[in-house]
């Protein structure tokens, strides 16, 4: 038969309507909240992914995220379930669609998909389903499409700030971008390519799949290349196998590598002192212990227990829009997929208690007025909790300024 | 020479309380009546109950299963049939499902597409294409033996995966993949929910129909000359060439087969899945076609597709676990989550079922079969 | 002792040559200058030695080794270089020394094996069963039945040929090479490790499948006594080497026969 | 000529984890005719020992702290391979050899699953002295774990060799892989064959892993090098230790190579074909011998 | 001595193949076991020699016991140990190992003696000198059976059972693997022999038992079996006048044997 579709809550007049996702009866964890319940899933990368250093704290931070919502009063008397239906993406495009055709008839939206091409992998479905989801990723595929609430910069903008950032202060005159394939990677490549270009830089690109026996080409071609500068898009264990191995071999170039390439276990690899020497990391927003309102409610929330990681960071901030999307839902008497689309596209604002520029948040239509361009830039710090210090606050280079957008920058 | 079921018309064969009058009867797929009433009231109860009475998560499993089972029988077909261990399954699927997906794919994408999206089309095209190249590999297999033709054909799958990986117009590239084969059936997407039956029912009923046909004639192909000549070459090639068996030609066959059954396995595989990684196609995906093969029963069809079901729907099943046992924590990324929990289960299960019973599923069943035959004596 | 039997049966028109035939391992010579002929409805024996080439001659003649030197006629066409299946198609059937049934597949199973080059569907027929692969199926089976009956295998037909006593798979063994139809018909061994009394059945179908199916057979054993009692020719060897060839009487009692094979003793008197 | 050299010295060190990974796996099949699935949970297993057993000792002095660990880490995978051995493989003995490598990958699959709890979600250090710091001799840049895992696997080689050599314990394994039961009516204690190897193959892999994870840490995905053994073992031939350590260095000597000079002379060939490389040796040796260059071929005669 | 008292056997937990088996080896005699095939006496054999488990046998009653002390409990290699070696039926050598390496596989309980025995064993059997360095595999058929009889002397032992040590051989050798038993045995091994050539067996056995069906039928003297009646018809081929008996006339009767159920 068919799946058992959660839908149909929320009976009597004036009642906000309701399909799949949403049920009558409260969480069970909230049993205070008797409107009903919203269920959201997650599917995301927690036991043997390149990234699920990054993704258990990025699902943590969203689980007390929503617990927060939740004792607040939730979404104006509803529940948010976002822990019954978490699935594991291992990172893989084909796992991602499996376990979300599983999730999919069970939930209203997805409170986080995690990856670039893993979500790609399900773009199509969500489209036509309406179904609005967080992803866990900054594509700038993500700001041509209306179901996804995306926050921040995108890995495209990211790295145009980075070059542009790197020739102010080290003048390269070759700039390597070193990436996995697909729209994580290859998007970082794309604004590399176009920052190198404008700054009148050789530049070449080097694609590798993820995996530690799989960094031999890359290490070879860095090594033979000799690159100023090479900007870095993959997980942090083979980002460790790269940068390590190179310097090894010689290397003295510098890297900068966006922000999900990072992990503070890299200072404490075999590859530490070499990244010390060697690399900086470019990010959508400010470190774990910055000091806005934001950060500050997260660190609260997130309690004493837990050692600072930008995971924790991304989850909470990607958290904000989809809050707001779904009281604006509840406010339209319409919690039905459909309602909650509409919503989101008449969100032109979030708050992001001071974690994004203030203009963030803005889903009503063009690409260009929606899209963040502000990007930091830190560097390795054993004293910092999250291993990196911010050298450069908040920035908009000038490749990133003009750049117009009118596709993805991969695809052009 | 020609008469056939006239003088030594009625005999009875050892063991079975039936009478047989031809040997024509005797030589039936079903022989005996309790074998026919089981197998129709299987297919009935998978053809009318399962779709109907359960819901569409665990239809995909099962069509995931169905479709895997396609992949086991040509696994077995070669290996407990034939005695060729091959751990070069993956490579062999993976042929399937991207002929199929190539075949069927959207022209002008990302990734190279024909839009023939006409289901027996790719299918068909999917099996060709990865028979021949099994048949291709196959003289290697007529040199090595045991082990050696193990690891050479697990090279197989390592060259596959570099291959696909490379080759990015096909695949998508590792990490993106690209879409599965549409499966299409005179304009009705099979994949995708209409008026009367959603997605998940349709997928599944094609899976149980095309298990159905490739089981039969799989059945078939044992039960002849082709059988007995793979199990000729199996058991002792040396004797079977001088009694007259080509070993050379029987195991080309049979490598040729076993490829057609896994390209057609892999193309439905993924068309059931949606997506096709090329990372899929590793070594794992071998080895649990071989464990499917084992846990089910090296040599007989109907443990091919008991083990492919249970090893397809083991590691979901796994998951219902905190349910049952409350103490397991259903946090995915606790240590001894459920999630952990469910892969140690897994290998757990594999180890204690293959110890209890080495020759598998089937194993089992003829052990209960056997006990109620001898009941109640013992000896 | 019964009396040999007479010249008339034997050399007619030859079904095998073997002519000068050589073949080594490695340095052990193993047939080194063999040559015989087998009449069309003989039964020769060849003894000799443990080590004496008789296996390996066997094997040359099925195509399991290849001669380095010397000719081998079988019906009118040179073997050397065939391979085994193109033998057995030609009608070479054989036993072997150590049983090599297919353990696990039943008595019928195998002697249908034995049929194989008989039954000429491909596996597209196959698939399919019904038309082509079931008709020969069924008429290849009334065949087996006949061997069955022959070699009196019926309480034995459906069990997996692994599960037999030694002398029923002896048995299984020589059916299977009669279902092939064989044009001459090799034995290696028949009666080691049987007793008396399977010895004695043995010797009964060898001298049925002589007389009423009329094949020439060629036997290697070390009975002495089967050897004798039955053989029309016999031919001795040692190294590789004939040392004599001629009626069992003739080779029984040639001196090099008993120094190299024999013995002094009589191996079938008994002292009691 | 510096770059070769280079590549050499990377691929005789990368070779020696090969090797060591490759004895273990011909240990095993020697005795017991199976390719052991469960060398790469051990390979993981004995490099987290040492990793957690490194950082107490570390208060020895740093490379004899950490070689310390490397023994007692050695060890405990061999007490915990010849438990396995006791309770889960023993039972299997004469059961079918494939049924038996699927066993293994049971064991794998839980062993590997029980470390990767251990791990954790970061890379872990495995706590060597030498990271990844390099000497230069002559004009080539060698890096120190290089130099330790080359002369390491050496000694342990050539210890291994000369038990095999001297103990009645070499012919004993092959005699039980081949007929089990002849061997136990020639008074051969099967089960502490068995034993035995499985031991001597976890210790093995226990050595291998932790050298892997010098220069990179532990990292849940280390036990895929496990499979680079595979091919090293087809090419020396799966029943010959001398051929597992030959085919161990020429794998990571074909791999370097590749990886060094592929780039310039066969782009086409893709990226990381030196990852494949070795099975394209492996074939090539195979066509001209199918029992790889030591192995024993297997008896058939009529 | 060696004794089975009582024994029975199992196979996979429910063939019953020794029903109760009786027999006593005094130490320093030639005792032979006759019987059809598939009597059971290779069964009894591995019962002995602890070799029952590789076969999923299993001895349910009854005892064995080597001077007093039981051994049905203990496992092969300590049987072996205990100086109780035993030929296995049909030629099991290491095929892929060398004729040599065959022969230090069979010393592996006696290293210490290793070149005497086989400066032994290759004195006996010149053929496996000459074959030494040769893959044991591809030996002939008799060749296997010499090496197996060689290994198994090759670690000295002092209860040798022999299954069916002269199949396949031919009838010179016969002999001498007659004499070379009466040799050892006179040397001081005490010999188990199983036979189907019954006629060379109670030659020389002192002994003999005759095993049909998993029972023992019959159990005197040799020289009193050599004598009796059913014995020189259904295992020496005798007639009633003592005359051998041709092949040629098989067709024309089926003997039957009279003692059985
Ligand atoms: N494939 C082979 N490789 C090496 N040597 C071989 C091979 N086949 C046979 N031989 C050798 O050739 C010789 C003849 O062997 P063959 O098997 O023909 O003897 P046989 O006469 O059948 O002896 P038996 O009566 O003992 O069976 C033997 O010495 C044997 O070792
Ligand atoms: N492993 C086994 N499993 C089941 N049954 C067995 C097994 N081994 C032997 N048997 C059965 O036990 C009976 C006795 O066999 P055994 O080998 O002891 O006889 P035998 O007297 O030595 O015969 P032979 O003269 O043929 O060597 C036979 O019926 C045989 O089928
Ligand atoms: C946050 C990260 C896991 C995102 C990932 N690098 C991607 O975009 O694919
Ligand atoms: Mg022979
Ligand atoms: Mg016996």
């Amino acid at each position: 038969g068919r799946g058992d579709s959660g839908g149909g809550g929320g009976g009597g007049e004036g009642a906000v309507k309701t399909d799949v996702g949403v049920t009558a009866e409260p969480c069970k964890d909230t049993p205070n909240l008797t409107k009903g319940c919203i269920f959201l899933g997650t599917i995301s990368d927690l036991t043997s992914g390149p990234f699920k250093a990054l993704a258990v704290p990025i699902t943590e931070a969203q689980k007390k995220f929503w617990e927060r919502v939740n004792k607040a009063g939730g979404i104006d008397g509803y529940g948010v379930d976002v822990t019954t239906y978490v699935r594991d993406n291992k990172y893989n495009p084909e796992t991602h669609n499996q376990v979300y055709q599983e999730i999919k008839s069970k939930v209203l939206g997805l409170a986080q998909t995690l990856g670039s091409p893993t979500t790609a992998a399900i773009i199509g479905d969500l489209g036509d389903n309406n179904i609005v989801s967080v992803p866990a990723s900054w594509t700038s595929a993500w700001a041509f499409e209306d179901v996804i609430l995306e926050s921040g910069t995108n890995y495209c903008l990211e790295s145009m700030n980075a070059i542009d950032y790197a020739v102010e202060q080290f003048k390269p005159k070759s700039v390597m971008a070193v990436h996995y394939p697909g729209d994580y990677g290859e998007d970082a490549a794309a604004g590399a390519k176009v920052a190198a270009e404008k700054n009148g830089l050789t530049f070449e690109a080097v694609e590798t799949a993820s995996g530690q026996d799989n960094q031999a080409g890359a290490i070879n071609a860095v090594n033979s290349k000799k690159p100023d500068l090479v900007i870095l898009t993959t997980g942090p264990t083979d980002a460790a196998v790269i940068v390590g191995q190179t310097a090894a071999r010689g290397f003295t170039g510098k890297y900068i590598g966006t922000s999900p390439t990072w992990n503070p276990g890299l200072l404490k690899s075999p590859a530490g002192p070499a990244f010390k020497a060697l690399y900086l990391q470019s990010g959508p927003w400010e470190t774990f212990t910055a000091d806005t309102p934001g950060h500050k409610n997260m660190r609260d929330t997130l309690g004493t227990g837990v050692t600072g990681n930008d995971g924790y960071t991304a989850g909470w901030v990607w958290s904000y829009p989809l809050q707001a999307a779904l009281k604006k839902a509840v406010a339209n008497k319409d919690l039905s997929r459909e309602g909650l689309l509409k919503a989101v596209k008449q969100l032109d604002k979030v708050d992001y208690e001071g974690m994004l520029p203030a203009s963030a948040g803005n889903f009503t239509g063009d690409a260009n007025a929606g899209v963040v361009r502000e990007t930091m830039i830190a560097k390795p710090d054993d004293a910092s909790p999250t291993g990196v210090s911010t050298v450069k606050p908040f920035f908009v280079g000038p490749t990133a300024k003009d750049y117009k957008f009118d596709k993805p920058c991969f695809q052009s | 020479m020609t008469d056939q079921r006239s003088t030594k018309a009625s005999r009875q064969l050892w063991g079975r309380p039936e009478l047989y009058t031809s040997y024509g009867q005797n030589l039936r797929m079903l022989n005996t009546r309790p074998k026919q009433l089981a197998v129709v009231a299987m297919v009935l109860l998978a053809a009318t109950y399962v779709p109907f009475g359960l819901p569409d998560e665990w239809l995909h499993l099962f069509a995931t299963g169905l479709a895997a089972a396609i992949g086991a029988i040509g696994l077995n077909i070669v290996t407990g049939y034939a005695g060729q261990v091959s751990l070069g399954h993956a490579f062999f699927l993976a042929i399937g499902a991207y002929t199929a997906s190539a075949l069927s794919g959207e022209p002008g994408r990302r990734t190279i597409g024909f839009g023939i999206t006409f289901l027996p089309v790719w299918l068909l095209a999917a099996g060709l294409v990865a028979g021949i190249a099994g048949v291709i590999v196959a003289p290697l297999a007529t040199r090595l033996r045991g082990l050696y033709l193990a690891i050479v054909t697990l090279g197989l799958v390592f060259l596959g995966l570099h291959i696909f990986k490379e080759w990015k117009s096909l695949t998508g590239g590792p990490g993106v993949g690209r879409q599965g084969p549409v499966p299409e059936l005179f304009g009705q997407r099979l994949d995708r929910s209409g008026d009367l039956l959603t997605g998940d029912q349709k997928m599944y009923l094609l899976t149980l129909v095309l298990l159905i046909i490739f089981a039969v004639f799989a059945r078939n192909l044992v039960r002849s000359k082709v059988g007995r000549a793979f199990a000729a070459v199996r058991d002792r090639d040396i004797a079977a060439d001088v009694i007259g068996v080509s070993v050379t030609r029987y195991k080309v066959l049979a490598f040729g087969i076993s490829s057609f059954y896994a390209g057609c396995a892999g193309a439905l595989l993924y068309a059931v899945l949606g997506r096709v990684e090329p990372d899929s196609f590793n070594l794992l995906l071998s080895i649990q076609f071989v464990a499917m093969v084992l846990i089910g029963g090296a040599g007989t069809i109907s443990g091919s597709i008991m083990g492919a079901l249970f090893i397809t729907m083991l590691p979901r099943l796994t998951q219902e676990l905190p349910t049952v046992l409350p103490f397991i924590s259903s946090d995915v990324t606790a240590p001894l989550g459920a999630a952990n929990l469910a892969i140690i289960f897994y290998g757990l299960m594999i180890i204690l079922f293959l110890i209890f019973e080495p020759r598998g599923l089937f194993g089992i069943w003829i052990r209960v079969r056997n006990y109620f035959k001898a009941w109640p004596f013992s000896y | 002792m019964s009396e040999p039997a007479s010249e008339s049966v034997s050399l007619r028109e030859p079904i095998l040559v073997f002519d000068d035939v050589h073949l080594s391992f490695a340095g052990v010579k193993a047939v080194n200058g063999v040559s015989f002929e087998v009449g069309a409805r003989e039964l020769f024996a060849i003894i000799g030695p443990n080590g004496a080439g008789k296996t390996s001659i066997f094997n040359v003649l099925s195509g399991v080794y290849r001669p380095q030197r010397g000719r081998v006629v079988f019906d009118g066409v040179d073997l050397v270089g065939k391979p085994p299946h193109r033998i057995a198609a030609l009608g070479m059937a054989r036993t072997f020394q150590n049983i090599e049934l297919f353990s696990n597949l039943t008595v019928l199973d195998n002697l249908m094996l034995g049929r194989h080059h008989h039954i000429r569907y491909g596996a597209p027929s196959a698939f399919a069963w019904f038309g082509r692969a079931r008709r020969e199926e069924i008429a290849n089976r009334a065949v087996v039945e006949n061997i069955v009956d022959f070699l009196e295998l019926e309480q034995w037909r459906a069990f997996p040929v692994g599960l037999l006593p030694y002398g029923v798979q002896k048995r299984v063994e020589l059916g299977r090479a009669l279902a092939m139809e064989p044009k001459l018909l090799l034995l290696d061994e028949p009666v080691a490790g049987m007793n008396l009394e399977e010895t004695e059945d043995m010797a009964r179908f060898v001298l049925d499948i002589r007389d009423e199916l009329d094949i020439p057979m060629i036997l290697v054993e070390h009975d002495m006594g089967l050897v004798m009692d039955l053989a029309d020719r016999v031919m001795a060897m040692d190294f590789g080497t004939p040392i004599v060839t001629g009626t069992p009487s003739q080779v029984q009692a040639d001196d090099g026969v008993i120094r190299a094979y024999l013995g002094q003793e009589h191996p079938t008197e008994v002292t009691t | 000529m510096t770059t070769f050299l280079q590549a050499v010295a990377g691929g005789l060190g990368q070779g020696s984890v090969y090797a060591l990974l490759a004895l273990g796996f011909v240990i095993i099949y020697k005795s017991m005719r199976v390719v052991s699935f469960a060398q790469p949970a051990f390979m993981l297993a004995g490099a987290l020992a040492v990793s957690f057993l490194a950082e107490p000792l570390l208060g020895i002095p740093s490379p004899w702290g950490f070689f310390l660990a490397l023994v007692l880490g050695a060890i405990g995978v061999a007490l915990l391979g010849l438990g396995i051995e006791r309770t889960v493989i023993r039972p299997m003995v004469g059961k079918p050899v494939f049924v038996i490598a699927i066993i293994t990958l049971g064991i794998d699959i839980v062993v590997r699953l029980v470390a990767n709890i251990f791990i954790g979600l970061d890379v872990r250090p495995v706590g060597d002295p030498w990271g990844l710091s390099s000497i230069t001799i002559g004009s080539v840049q060698v890096q120190e774990r290089h130099i330790v895992m080359l002369v390491t696997t050496v000694l342990l080689v050539v210890v291994l060799f000369s038990f095999f050599k001297y103990s009645r314990l070499g012919l004993a394994m092959r005699a039980a892989s081949f007929n089990q039961e002849t061997a136990l009516a020639q008074g051969i204690s099967v089960g502490t064959v068995f034993a035995t190897s499985w031991a001597m193959a976890g210790a093995l892999a226990a050595v291998a892993g932790t050298f892997q994870a010098t220069g990179a840490g532990i990292d849940q995905n280390l036990w895929i090098i496990a499979l680079k053994a595979l091919p090293a073992i087809i090419l020396g031939g799966l029943d010959s230790l001398g051929g597992a350590v030959i085919g161990g260095f020429t794998v990571g000597l074909v791999e370097s190579l590749v990886a060094t000079y592929q780039g310039d002379f066969a782009p086409w060939l893709g990226q990381n074909f030196s990852v494949v490389s070795a099975y394209v040796v492996m074939l090539l040796v195979l066509l001209v011998r199918p029992y790889g260059l030591f192995g024993t071929k297997e008896v058939e005669r009529v | 001595m060696l004794a089975v008292r009582n024994l029975e056997v199992v196979y996979d937990d429910v063939i019953l193949v020794l029903r109760g088996v009786s027999l006593e080896v005094p130490e320093g005699k030639i005792v032979a076991l006759l019987g059809a095939n598939g009597a059971g006496k290779t069964t009894l054999l591995r019962a002995i020699s602890g070799l029952l488990g590789v076969h999923e046998g299993e001895v349910t009653k009854g005892s064995i016991t080597l001077d007093d002390e039981p051994i049905h409990r203990s496992n092969a290699a300590r049987i072996v140990g205990k100086g109780i070696k035993q030929v296995q039926e049909g030629r099991q050598i290491f095929a892929e190992l060398t004729v040599e390496e065959n022969l230090r596989v069979g010393a592996h309980t006696n290293i210490k003696h290793l070149k005497e025995n086989l400066a032994r064993v290759y004195g006996l059997f010149p053929v496996l000198r000459d074959r030494r360095k040769r893959t044991a595999g591809y030996l002939s058929g008799g060749e296997q059976q010499m090496l197996a009889m060689g290994r198994a002397l090759m670690s000295d032992p002092s209860y040798l059972l022999l299954d069916e040590p002269s199949l396949g051989l031919a009838p010179l050798l016969v002999q001498q693997i007659r004499d070379l038993i009466v040799q050892i045995n006179v040397q001081g091994t005490t010999v188990l022999l199983v036979e189907q050539n019954a006629t060379m067996a109670l030659s020389i056995a002192e002994h003999g038992y005759v095993m049909e069906n998993g029972k023992i039928v019959m159990d005197k003297p040799a020289k009193e079996l050599l004598a009796d009646e059913d014995i020189r018809e259904f295992y020496l081929g005798l007639g009633a006048e003592g005359a051998v008996k041709s092949f040629r006339d098989v067709k024309h009767y089926k003997r039957r044997k009279r003692w059985l159920s």
